[in-house]
């Protein structure tokens, strides 16, 4: 670990992925992430890397998947409007299986909306707002260190899994600036080899073909057989969430990435009021952590579900607690970030 | 514990942005815990920006602050906008040659800096952010000029670097300008 | 004093980016001392005699801050 | 004796002040489109589609009803006015990232299609709203935020001429590129936007007007060297002139 | 009503949309709908109406926007990989409150897939595939009948919400053909009056602005409120289910669409063996009809949700059900459609 | 005495039975293609991508390495593909709706770039694999399944031609239109295709040919006929030929 | 209670859909429940092609059929992969211009008709379809010549008006060519 | 019977759309009887005798059926 540096989210993910190994970016200018894309394109040619800003959006998904193809660590970042762009392009890859990382620098939506961080791409994000039964792993980081640590952990299971990943930030994190300590430089030739699957040329053996695609309605059934052995394995090994305080937590607060972290400030205020809260914190937005939240179920007497949207993030926590307690919810939208006053107010007012 | 958490804010191109960096940059040569949260206008266009800064002994739980212990306002819009969050006596830091009102509020400190005229004086009205900052250090003494010195080293490199003394004059001259 | 032409300025809304000065054939124009609440220093006319009601300087603003007249007889 | 007005800002601006910087060129243009839709007394009729961009508020900048589209979309969201209000006159008003980028289908089949729109598309070689990114536009060697050493043609490929391209295709009726960095220019420019809308009032087709124009804050240049600027560096890449001229003089 | 006509369902809804007082189409041909947009071509002329082919989908739902903005009654069609590359213009088109209509008739997933039936669009449906807090109205047809049924309604309610909606067919009921009735022809002038905020010129009048934009984060938070209200509205007044045989059944089926349809079939053979089943058919899918289904959970003794995806609405049946009854499911996916014997073999299994 | 083989299938197909109709240009191309690649000895560092359209299976048909891309998008996959690989000869394939329609933008721009891949463009004025709709190359008066009236200039616009629309960006190295409805056509077609194939192994640029094809089952005429069609009707309306080559000849 | 519910199934361009589109017409015709599903391969080209028709007097819940009353297979893998669906004594019909194999059950009901053959002796290769739905109407009388009739001429509509006479022709020879 | 030149068709593969036949300058080719699995009338070498190994049909055929050879000396 090297010395503590002050740098904004966005270039903090750019430096993380480049650390990581990744060393072909594709990508399109948009508020509040252009500054990633800035900095990739200083960078890239610094370390021998690919930086290409494509006609749009919808391009550079389409980079991303060719120069995924050849086994190649890739990278794109975007924000809510350019993601929505991506769609067609993102259930290709993940129907192609490429080890692709996306990174989406959440604003205020529907449309054009604003450019003031949001959490309103949630169910985009992890639903599927492609079409096809597919998944990608979602991290919603909470500081600059963990969408440090977070963006090397996507690169790492993306490849594992053969699997997109995604970096759901939000406006808030990818703007902000804090100091932060990287990671050393991967070593390029401990990256995984990916030349049994990946398109470098046929050499010495069969072709490779790559595809999202069969005619046959049950060889594609089975492709998504496999596609779900995959997820389910992810299931298994991937959950990542955090607990604060919930030991003799009375109200459990779920909220993730930055509304995550200033929820802390919250469990500690409603504390200091004598309120034993405390705060569940998923940080793999999928794999969702339900049976980690499920257990805090028979403890808990309320689950205050906080979201910087009209609430998407709380059917996965109704999903999880499955009816054995009350999920409430609160949520400003459009760009506001709650304040921890204003959360605390709300919280109080429901006990 | 120290603890300070002020937001600037003004037009875009007032230089906002970089006066709230300089002193988070300067905190964390201080050790403090500190961030920087930007908020902008539509895309860069137009409109009115700000930051805010916290800088404090304690890890920080949220970067978004309801009150803030200081706000440095470089335009009127700016001013009636957060004067309202400032706790009772808290400091009001205002550049009077863009801001030729009174706040609303009289239970707070208020400080008045013709930071525009003093840039312009040094020859380069844009510095009129470092006139604020200096104003602010001298107001707050939430870190030392030489941390602030240090901040603007690091941030004012290669061609930016011949710069680097006009700015530190204005913030020498803020701290002047600033009659507690 | 009453000019032939008679160019006025909205300073409140002028940025002082000084497109109208560069472009004032006759000097007609100039920057303002003071700053107007968005911080600019406006164009102002300092030379009002000099000027021709070319229209040079309208074209030019992008803001829209500048209106031109001319002292015409009056028609019936 | 009493004062006339010569030059006054047109009707049709809706009064509310411009969000562009000091300098910027969108602020003329604006004023230009304006004085046309005064002129050719189509205010009540006038549909604008702003594109996302510096200008992505210029829905509220002019006395018309208006709409933003999705960045680079405006051709085909006027497409679809268009087609459902024949009689009234739609106007789509784009940035080279907009119109040159992200919107390249989208300009290049509506201007195919011949469809009865008018486009005014502003070539400030650059990404102004977002932080002064590459555009298509920019210049070879040219420094921006995101070719930090310069444009270089081997990978980024080469000043994109929409107007040169476009002029390729029959459904085009109007079709010039100007500039308003001197008085004399605005004029001539002025002309050219009128001429782009009658391509489209007398059914003729397809016009737009491409205007190079100043982005002083993501140039980094001031306001008045930067129209200098333009005229060294911009108009020598992009010649000036009309490409395609259906509409034939005024009577 | 007229004479009976066998017709495909993609022609099915393309004659329903006219006769609703469509008169604007803007698509682009993806197999298996291309019937709907051919149609449509054929169709348009005719009626004195406007049919473009776009350059794609991304143009498609641009040209919506904009004719939606004069306050027509717009439609266009296509399927899965099309309707994703829709989506930032379906946020943009929910967030300007535009009434258009939609129909994607969903085909095997994920990535280019293949042409089979498939329901794995329900998540990109109902929870939005696109950026930001917003909902479409979703119906989901059994039939061709209800699909004509159901073109017309979806016209009706995106005018009185100024809200897009979306028919969310299947590969199947697009391509099958049976026997129609159509309704007659809307008179166009009882169509409802969209002057008061349509883009038909400022005559007279203040000018009207459109947009999904607003630099203000409050301002946008009221405009997000705003539609919140909406839905609040639509989730009370439009919601619409069948349910067959639940009466005295034990057993609830839940499914929708063409699986709904089938469905039937499997609850009479479960019956002939004795086991009291019985369907619940959520109509739209959004709103989705949770109340009337969570009424079934005190007296059902299990929930068995059937769907083309690898499940998807199953999620919604749960937080209908809300833990208080086992919910299964049974799916294929890729194209693949459950035959009746399979699904009745697997329900067997369950109890 | 024995038998010497003069003309066979060459090794760079996989062999597998083409899934095209009876007499569709696309089978007589893929040969080329493979012929081609066989010459200059490159399969086993080739990367193909294939189109949505009739084509989409053509990643099977060839034995290298290959993948589908998303409709239109094989360009930008392409783009990715090579800038990763940039020792390896990367090829689309793609039709007129993928190439001329939704993938406007795509190809444009990997054309202005200079990106040094190749594209071969078979443009049959329709859309094949979705039953016959109209395609931008459709011609004017033609009748497909989306233009049951015949394709109008009014409504539709007018056949967009790209060879001569991309021979304007100073990225492409090589680009030629041609046919191949008979043997000798064939033939030079052939020699077209190396050619943009050497325009990308010799770093030079973007290399493109544009093949006027068949589609005899949606334009309802045998293939015969339909190879006569296409020379009365497609090659007046496309002229053939070179329009960009800055390879030079073989030596 | 008449229940017909059949697959035909063969090579793009063979006209299969077009075989299951006029029987199913033709049920409309005679007021019974039907539906008609198609399954293409991938788009519209190359690979096989199949619907699958039922024909009722009760609504029809499920236009996905298990097990087929009857499969018509224009060419050999139809043939293999649908006549596993059959119940004992179920009715493949096969176009034997085309299948020069058996199929391998034994316990069905086989009819063999060279469609190609016939329809080629017609003078049109391409109404082997009709020849085959001839051998159809023959085999299980489904629906009656005259219902297919009034579906075939509202079928054949326009320019192609002229063709309903050798279709009809085919569908004659059709019946004529199976023997029960 | 050796001829000069030989002309193979892959009849199995063949489509019958007869462009081979259309293509050939000498009428060495012609359409089958039969059909093919695919249901197809497959070209055939109806006169090999006249085939003059230009490789026409070869160039022409969509399907890859068509394989021409000539007789040659054998070289050591
Ligand atoms: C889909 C999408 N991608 C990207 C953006 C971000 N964005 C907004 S404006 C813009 C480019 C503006 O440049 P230009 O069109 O040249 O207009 P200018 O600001 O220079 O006038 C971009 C990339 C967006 N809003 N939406
Ligand atoms: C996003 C998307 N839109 C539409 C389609 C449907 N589609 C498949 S191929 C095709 C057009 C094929 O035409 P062309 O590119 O000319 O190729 P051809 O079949 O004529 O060779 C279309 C529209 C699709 N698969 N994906
Ligand atoms: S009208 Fe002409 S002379 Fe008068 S101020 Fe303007 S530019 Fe100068
Ligand atoms: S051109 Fe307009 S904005 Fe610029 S200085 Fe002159 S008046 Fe002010
Ligand atoms: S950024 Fe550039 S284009 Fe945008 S308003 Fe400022 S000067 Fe104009
Ligand atoms: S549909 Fe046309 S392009 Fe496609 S394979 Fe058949 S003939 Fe060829
Ligand atoms: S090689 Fe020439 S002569 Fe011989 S069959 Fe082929 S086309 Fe005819
Ligand atoms: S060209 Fe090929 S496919 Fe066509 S008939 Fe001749 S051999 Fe058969
Ligand atoms: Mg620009
Ligand atoms: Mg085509």
């Amino acid at each position: 670990m090297a010395e503590k540096v002050m740098v904004k989210g966005t270039e903090a993910i750019g430096e993380a992925a480049i650390r990581a190994g990744c060393r072909l970016y594709f990508g399109y200018p948009i508020t509040p992430q252009s500054e990633l894309t800035e900095y990739m394109s200083r960078r890239m040619p610094q370390v021998d890397g690919v930086f290409l800003q494509a006609e749009s959006e919808v391009a550079a998904v389409n980079m991303l998947y060719g120069a995924a193809s050849t086994g190649h660590r890739v990278m794109t970042s975007t924000s809510s409007p350019g993601y929505s762009l991506m769609q067609e392009g993102v259930s290709y890859i993940a129907g192609a299986e490429l080890p692709v990382v996306f990174v989406n620098v959440v604003r205020g939506g529907p449309g054009l909306g604003d450019i003031q961080p949001a959490q309103s791409d949630y169910f985009q994000a992890t639903k599927g707002g492609g079409h096809g039964d597919y998944r990608l792993v979602v991290y919603g980081p909470e500081s600059l260190q963990e969408a440090v640590e977070l963006t090397a952990k996507a690169f790492d299971v993306a490849d594992k899994y053969r699997n997109p990943a995604l970096i759901l930030a939000d406006g808030m994190l990818g703007q902000m600036m804090e100091p932060v300590e990287f990671p050393e430089f991967r070593d390029l030739s401990t990256l995984p080899d990916h030349s049994s699957w990946a398109m470098q040329g046929a050499k010495g053996r069969e072709p490779h073909k790559i595809t999202s695609f069969d005619i046959n309605e049950y060889v594609l059934e089975q492709m998504n057989l496999r596609y779900q052995e995959k997820y389910k394995k992810i299931i298994e090994n991937e959950q990542m969430w955090e607990e604060y305080k919930t030991d003799d937590a009375d109200i459990i607060i779920v909220a993730y990435g930055t509304m995550g972290r200033i929820a802390k400030t919250i469990v500690n205020m409603a504390r200091e009021k004598g309120v034993k809260a405390g705060l569940f914190r998923p940080i793999t937005l999928w794999p969702y952590p339900y049976e980690a939240l499920a257990k805090l179920a028979d403890q808990a007497k309320l689950f205050f579900t906080v979201e910087m949207s009209m609430g998407q993030m709380v059917e996965d926590v109704k999903l999880a607690v499955n009816g054995k307690k009350t999920v409430e919810f609160y949520g400003r939208t459009g760009g506001v970030v709650p304040t921890p006053n204003e959360v605390l107010a709300k919280l109080m007012e429901l006990i | 514990m120290k603890h300070h958490a002020f937001i600037a804010a003004g037009f875009g191109g007032q230089g906002v942005m970089l006066f709230g960096k300089i002193l988070s940059l300067a905190a964390m040569y201080e050790n403090l815990y500190t961030t920087w949260l930007p908020s902008y206008g539509p895309e860069m266009r137009g409109g009115t920006a700000n930051c805010t800064v916290v800088l404090s002994e304690e890890y920080i739980a949220s970067p978004v602050v309801d009150q803030p212990t200081e706000v440095i306002a470089f335009n009127i819009p700016s001013m009636y906008k957060f004067e309202k969050l400032l706790p009772e006596n808290g400091i009001l830091l205002l550049n009077s040659s863009v801001i030729d009102r009174d706040p609303e509020r009289t239970d707070i400190q208020v400080f008045k800096i013709p930071a525009n005229d003093i840039a312009d004086e040094l020859g380069n009205v844009k510095v009129q952010n470092m006139v604020m900052l200096g104003a602010y250090l001298k107001a707050t003494g939430a870190v030392s000029f030489d941390s602030v010195k240090k901040a603007l080293e690091k941030s004012l490199k290669g061609k930016k670097a011949e710069l680097l003394d006009i700015n530190l004059k204005a913030i020498e001259a803020g701290m002047n300008a600033l009659v507690k | 004093m009453e000019y032939k032409n008679k160019v006025e300025i909205d300073q409140e809304r002028c940025k002082g980016c000084g497109l109208c000065i560069d472009a004032c054939p006759t000097g007609t124009l100039g920057f303002s001392e003071g700053f107007n609440a968005k911080g600019y220093h406006p164009a102002a006319v300092v030379n009002p005699e000099k000027c021709i009601g070319c229209g040079f300087c309208y074209q030019m603003c992008p803001d829209v801050c500048i209106t031109v007249s001319t002292l015409e007889k009056a028609k019936a | 004796m009493s004062y006339k007005i010569k030059f006054k800002g047109p009707e049709s601006l809706s009064g509310k002040e411009f969000t562009y910087c000091p300098g910027c060129h969108h602020g003329i243009v604006h004023r230009l489109v304006a004085e046309v839709i005064d002129e050719l007394g189509i205010r009540e009729k006038t549909l604008m589609v702003a594109p996302v961009g510096c200008s992505v508020f210029a829905y509220e900048f002019f006395d018309v009803d208006g709409t933003v589209a999705p960045h680079g979309r405006a051709p085909a969201v006027a497409t679809g006015m268009k087609r459902a209000m024949p009689e009234n006159v739609v106007f789509t008003y784009q940035g080279d990232g907009d119109l040159a980028a992200i919107g390249t289908a989208e300009i290049l089949h509506a201007a195919n299609r011949g469809e009865k729109i008018t486009t005014i598309f502003i070539n400030n070689a650059i990404y102004g709203m977002t932080g002064g990114q590459m555009a298509p536009t920019t210049l070879l060697g040219m420094k921006t935020t995101t070719s930090p050493y310069g444009r270089s043609a081997e990978n980024e490929g080469y000043p994109l001429h929409m107007a040169e391209l476009l002029s390729n295709l029959p459904g085009v009726a109007y079709l010039a590129r100007t500039k308003v960095n001197k008085p004399q220019d605005v004029l001539k420019t002025k002309k050219m936007i009128k001429k782009a809308f009658l391509a489209q009032i007398e059914g003729k087709g397809f016009g737009m007007v491409e205007v190079l124009s100043t982005c002083p804050t993501n140039w980094g240049i001031p306001p008045v060297e930067a129209n200098k600027w333009l005229e060294e560096n911009m108009v020598p890449e992009y010649p000036l002139g009309v490409y395609v001229d259906k509409v034939g003089d005024e009577k």
